[in-house]
């Protein structure tokens, strides 16, 4: 396979960024947009395609104007079938490319599971690294949209249990940008989830120097990296994706009440930040872990697993999870029940024996 | 298109008359049409013009499908709904789909095929409950004998295969009536369910609601044949082609597929040529992708227009019968306006009931713990920041 | 929906098997062609079909016969496509039938996930129980027979995260009978695992003892019980299916040793036995939860999460797991490294700090 | 079928001459044949026998890959392989497929086709890798433009759309030549990658070995249609049926294939008759669906006999030729031996070196825990009860 840092840094004049130049306020769908426009500008392998990308630019909007730009050829539209585009994927890697793909929701993305499981997941390792995939699966990803059915699972946990896929889940404007672009310029596959309910979220940013940033380095600092995103001292929340502003809003509510609880998000979900995650909790002595997806056998269900595991004496008390409720995602006007929320992670942390025990 | 095709197809390379097979399943050459744009009888050698108050009773219920599109895109307008994907355009379809069935029969509708569901006799209010946003699905699909509406394009297709089967194993007589969308048909789904009707024999009549749109995706970058229907071919049934706008066209070459289907015949594919007027749901953009002088083209071929001529020039219709229908289609719309202006009364529990016959024991502690939240306070609408 | 278990008594004529009529050794493929043959007998509305299961009787041999005795319409082939078996089984439950279906290896059931995830799991919750799915998926399940790719993974995880399914596995051949028997006769959708490598191992049996007395109740006793399997003092093995008979091999070997260890085998994954496995760690203070799947978050990260949380202040020591490696399920000549072995798990139960506490 | 086809497919209603269109994309009556059973040459309207040298070329690889087949075969009984899908009696659709492409082609071979592999230049020591157990693939796919043995029926095919479409937005002249059975052309990703093969317009040749069984499954429960090379219509792409037992005949259909294909005439799909003489694999039992004497019949029609006679007839071939291609083929057997026989080395630590460019802590943490086991002990042989 081609050296793709080396491509990246060839390929790329920042100058024919039609682009922000100064910090303004960014959304969250418009950073990953930019960054879909900068990795295929750094880039000529780098082509984009999935139901609705082209034209209408994606429902979401994220492939907005990448056609225009750049072509058919480089962003377009499939025939309507998950499996086909996720298949068409893994050959055209195969073939030197390095594909993006979007699952328009996902739901929609269970009919390409085979081919994610059984291929995209194994191929590198069935061929011992002589066929590498550096395919970027696109999902937008988890609810609280008010979105009808099948249009908010979370299905981080089917992908991280596959051995063989890199799972990220941002949950910043700029994370957004950079984890995306490093998704792409990395060589294996990667799940890369996006929360839909932050898509309009907001941050005042300067995407040009995150680029410049950006390809100025080789790094992929994101992938396998928790960060500390509120440092505190009582407990800790550990959180990704769309339950990172949860567990923010619930830390500062906590302050007020006199708790500090430090929030870690986990952005990387595989590869998982052992150290930053026991670093937090050997310091707090006590954890919760939040996340959106039903709880059993899930993501939150790994974490919780690992805390005890690696930080057991450290804890005064059993880490818990504030996650979806084992049942299908609700409907519009029952899904606050379902997501965990400000009060929910708050009762969570009161639980955490802060009493001594009997 | 012959329309008895015998039970068993002659297969490889010993096919005695391939030529003759080929025939009995190609589509015909242009789309079936008995009544044209401007509303004149136009014949055809194989298939017959409906019987006239048949005709004249599903134009009621075209106007009617009309109101229930537009009092439906109105209410997503004033937020009463989450979401609408609008039929406007498509009504013959589902009108036609809605009676060319009879009671012991299945109807497996798209989220589209609101207005064939509501044509079926479900009660509007609970067909809506979906799309308003308060449960997945508001009616009961065995009393009506139909299916939910599927989202998950073409998976609906194989569980009425497998309704069909079911039926034929049981010695009923029914046939099933699925509805798919051009797009759909790209999905591995619409093969499986297509081929296994076939191997099974099963009394299927799968319709293809061509409306050239997936979203913003044209037909011609979804298929490259020379139409949907020659996909019939390749699963060994008849494929037929039939002008979607066409109410009386639709009502007759249903009519002989479900017939055929009710007999024994097995199944068979329709092809409907319609068009998607209007946006793909109240959340799409469709300027991004087409221009209004596409969508303009089709206003002539209007599905009502048309048959509002026929039926008047025929004498089937008059102004005192355009008014009571007119008048019909009124209720329908208060009906509507009536239930979704009354916010529904949702239960929490709720979350938990359905998923298992039982609860588990972790659906138990779930529920209390929701139970306990509150009990202790009324829950904040802004739970999620 | 008719009451099944009516059905059942109803249409029951024990004369009519033409079966083992005393005890004597039986396999585990043999129970399970038996549970087939009697519920098929006993119900009507139980139809079986699959990939090779008519004539040929699987390609595992479970299905032996049924063609041959119930009929082409009782016991059929299908065209070879997953999701199509899956999608006719939905229609065939609506319209009143009980589907068996097998999925002929585990693998081979993933371009189905879309109908179970997006259907079969939800479809009595979104028509609030007007439909019933009284489905049964069997999956030959897990390694350790020498497969070749794809014919040896272990997907209970996905299955168990999926709100709507119920997922057992059964672990003794009395239990592949009458779990089997369970859940067909269930009213919601069961994924029923069976391990491969079991299939060839016996227990001594009366199978016509076995029908008479699950037929003589209406309970379903396993689903949502686990079992222990085998009794202990000093630390509690938590396995299910194929990994039953390891952690009883290791307890023997433990007990050689002087040490008491305890086996739950957990059989039904979903609804899990909180009460039992929670009373065994109680008493034991240890535990290791073992597993062949990957154990990156995955059913035995949950059983782990469920301990801590529960029983936190009984635990002498973390809970830990002996799972397969978070690596694609290995070629025949590497798979023995692989799977959870008795030594590996004698050793995990050596690290859960016996010793005192520095 | 007409060999040159338009980029562009008139489309659905507006299609001037559908009857065109359907000559040109449905099969011939039967299928194509050029040399019979009997080793006579039977002429043909539109396909040419090759040219002399090259068949006898390809007959020196079908006796080679008859002889792979047997020493397989006896590798697995001695217990030296785990498993082995044998291509006995479609030997001449294995060799056709690796010798129509050329250097800079594709093969998407699945997991009977080891001798397609073998004779496309891969050295069967790493082909046999997979079936003896020490890896799940052995040789490198990109070196040899040789894609792994598809295991998941199908789903190759859309790898195989992939590359090809990858080398037509880089100006690659590559054509693929993607394998797969008759009974995973039921599959939903058989449609699928048939479907983005014509919207793409890439340059891939499927080719469907119709053996008749799908281990136990006949082709009757498979598909009625009246062949599955008519499902290519459905695409809009051209579909053949060629006798799958005549190297000659599947030659010059794959060669015109090809040659469309890299002329920028886009996909096409064949149906190659043929049979599977042995089992399923050597773990099946065929004794329980199929008699001997269906397998019997077919005996004639063996592709080996019948272009040996050709050959001979024509003087192609004579003792002494074949004296040269039976040592050859024994001395391919005596490598399969010698190499099957050593018992491979196998690292381990391999189960982590792979599954990521860069392992995860998780992965180090896992490696180190095996490596730890290892070094205070040797691995049991029987770890699992
Ligand atoms: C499996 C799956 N993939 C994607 C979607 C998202 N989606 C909803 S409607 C639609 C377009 C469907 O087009 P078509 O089948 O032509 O039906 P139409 O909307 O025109 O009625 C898409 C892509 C979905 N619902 N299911
Ligand atoms: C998705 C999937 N389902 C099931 C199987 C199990 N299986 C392996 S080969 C086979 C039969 C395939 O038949 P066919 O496509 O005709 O190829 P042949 O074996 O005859 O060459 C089956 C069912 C599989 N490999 N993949
Ligand atoms: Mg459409
Ligand atoms: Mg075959």
């Amino acid at each position: 396979m081609t050296d793709t840092t080396e491509r990246v840094l060839d390929n790329a004049p920042a100058s024919a960024q039609p682009q922000t130049l100064t910090a303004q306020p960014v959304t969250f769908a418009k950073a990953l947009n930019a960054a879909l426009a900068d990795a295929m500008e750094a880039d000529t392998s780098v082509v984009m395609f999935g139901e609705d990308v082209g034209a209408l630019g994606g429902v979401f909007r994220i492939t907005d104007g990448l056609t225009a730009r750049f072509g058919t050829d480089r962003c377009f539209d499939t025939p309507l079938a998950e499996a086909g585009i996720m298949g068409m994927a893994v050959g055209m890697a195969m073939n030197g490319m390095r594909p993006v793909v979007e699952m328009q929701f996902d739901a929609f993305a269970y009919p390409a599971f085979e081919q994610v499981v059984s291929h995209v997941a194994k191929m590198p390792n069935r061929t011992k690294g002589k066929v590498k995939l550096p395919i970027v699966i696109r999902i937008p990803y988890a609810g609280g949209i008010g979105g009808v059915e099948h249009h908010c699972d979370s299905s981080e946990s089917y992908y991280a249990h596959t051995p063989g896929l890199t799972v990220l889940a941002p949950a910043t404007v700029r994370d957004a940008y950079t984890m995306l672009r490093e998704a792409i310029r990395y060589p294996d596959p990667v799940v890369f989830l996006e929360p839909k309910k932050l898509y309009w979220s907001k941050e005042v940013l300067d995407l040009a120097e995150l680029r410049e940033t950006f390809e100025a380095s080789t790094a992929a600092p994101s992938i396998g990296r928790a960060v500390v995103a509120r440092a505190g001292t009582d407990a800790t929340l550990v959180a990704y994706g769309p339950s990172v502003p949860t567990a923010m809003a619930a830390a500062a509510a906590a302050a007020e009440e006199g708790r500090s609880l430090e929030v870690i998000d986990v952005r990387s979900i595989v590869p998982f930040d052992d150290d930053t995650v026991c670093a937090s909790v050997r310091k707090t002595g006590r954890a919760v872990v939040i996340a959106e997806a039903p709880g059993f056998a899930s993501v939150a269900s790994e974490i919780v697993a690992r805390i005890q595991e690696r930080c057991f004496h450290s804890l005064a008390a059993p880490v818990r999870r504030v996650t979806g409720f084992d049942v299908p995602y609700p409907s519009p006007k029952l899904e606050h029940f379902f997501l965990p929320s400000v009060d929910r992670i708050l009762d969570t942390v009161d639980e955490l024996q802060w009493e001594d025990q009997a | 298109m012959i329309i008895s095709i015998g039970n068993t197809m002659a297969h490889g390379a010993t096919s005695p008359r391939p030529d003759l097979i080929e025939a009995e399943m190609l589509p015909s050459a242009v789309p079936v049409q008995l009544v044209d744009p401007a509303g004149a009888h136009t014949p055809h050698d194989t298939y017959q013009l409906p019987a006239g108050d048949g005709l004249l009773d599903a134009y009621r219920k075209l106007v009617i499908g009309r109101r229930i599109n537009d009092q439906a895109n109105a209410l997503v307008r004033q937020g009463r709904m989450a979401v609408y994907p609008s039929s406007h355009g498509q009504e013959a379809c589902q009108v036609a789909a809605a009676v060319v069935i009879d009671r012991q029969d299945w109807l497996f509708p798209t989220y589209r095929d609101t207005v064939a569901v509501i044509t079926r006799g479900v009660d509007p209010l609970e067909v809506l409950t979906l799309l308003r946003g308060d449960w997945h699905s508001g009616y009961d699909p065995l009393e009506h004998r139909v299916a939910t509406q599927a989202t998950p394009l073409a998976t609906q297709l194989l569980h009425a295969v497998g309704v069909a089967h079911a039926a034929k194993l049981k010695g009923e007589d029914t046939v099933v009536l699925a509805l798919c969308g051009d797009g759909a048909t790209s999905e591995g789904d619409f093969h499986e369910a297509l081929n296994f009707a076939a191997v099974f024999h099963v009394p299927v009549v799968f319709l293809i609601q061509n409306n050239e749109y997936a979203i913003s995706v044209p037909l011609s970058s979804q298929t490259v044949a020379p139409s949907l229907a020659h996909k019939a071919i390749g699963y060994g049934m008849p494929g037929e082609r039939v002008d979607g706008n066409d109410l009386a066209a639709l009502l007759s070459v249903l009519g002989v597929a479900v017939e055929r289907a009710r007999e024994g015949g097995g199944p068979s594919l329709v092809e409907a040529h319609t068009y998607r007027m209007q946006a793909h749901t109240n959340a799409d953009d469709p300027s991004r992708y087409r221009s209004p002088d596409d969508v303009e083209k089709w206003i002539p071929k209007d599905p009502l227009s048309r048959m509002r001529i026929y039926l008047r020039e025929v004498k089937l219709l008059d102004d005192d019968g355009e008014t009571r229908i007119a008048a019909e289609a009124e209720e329908m719309a208060a009906t509507l306006r009536d239930g979704l202006n009354t916010d529904p009364v949702v239960d929490p529990e709720d979350l938990f009931n359905y998923v298992f016959t039982e609860k588990t024991s972790q659906l138990r502690e779930q529920a209390d713990l929701l139970r306990g939240e509150l009990s202790r306070e009324q829950p904040s609408e802004d739970v999620t920041p």
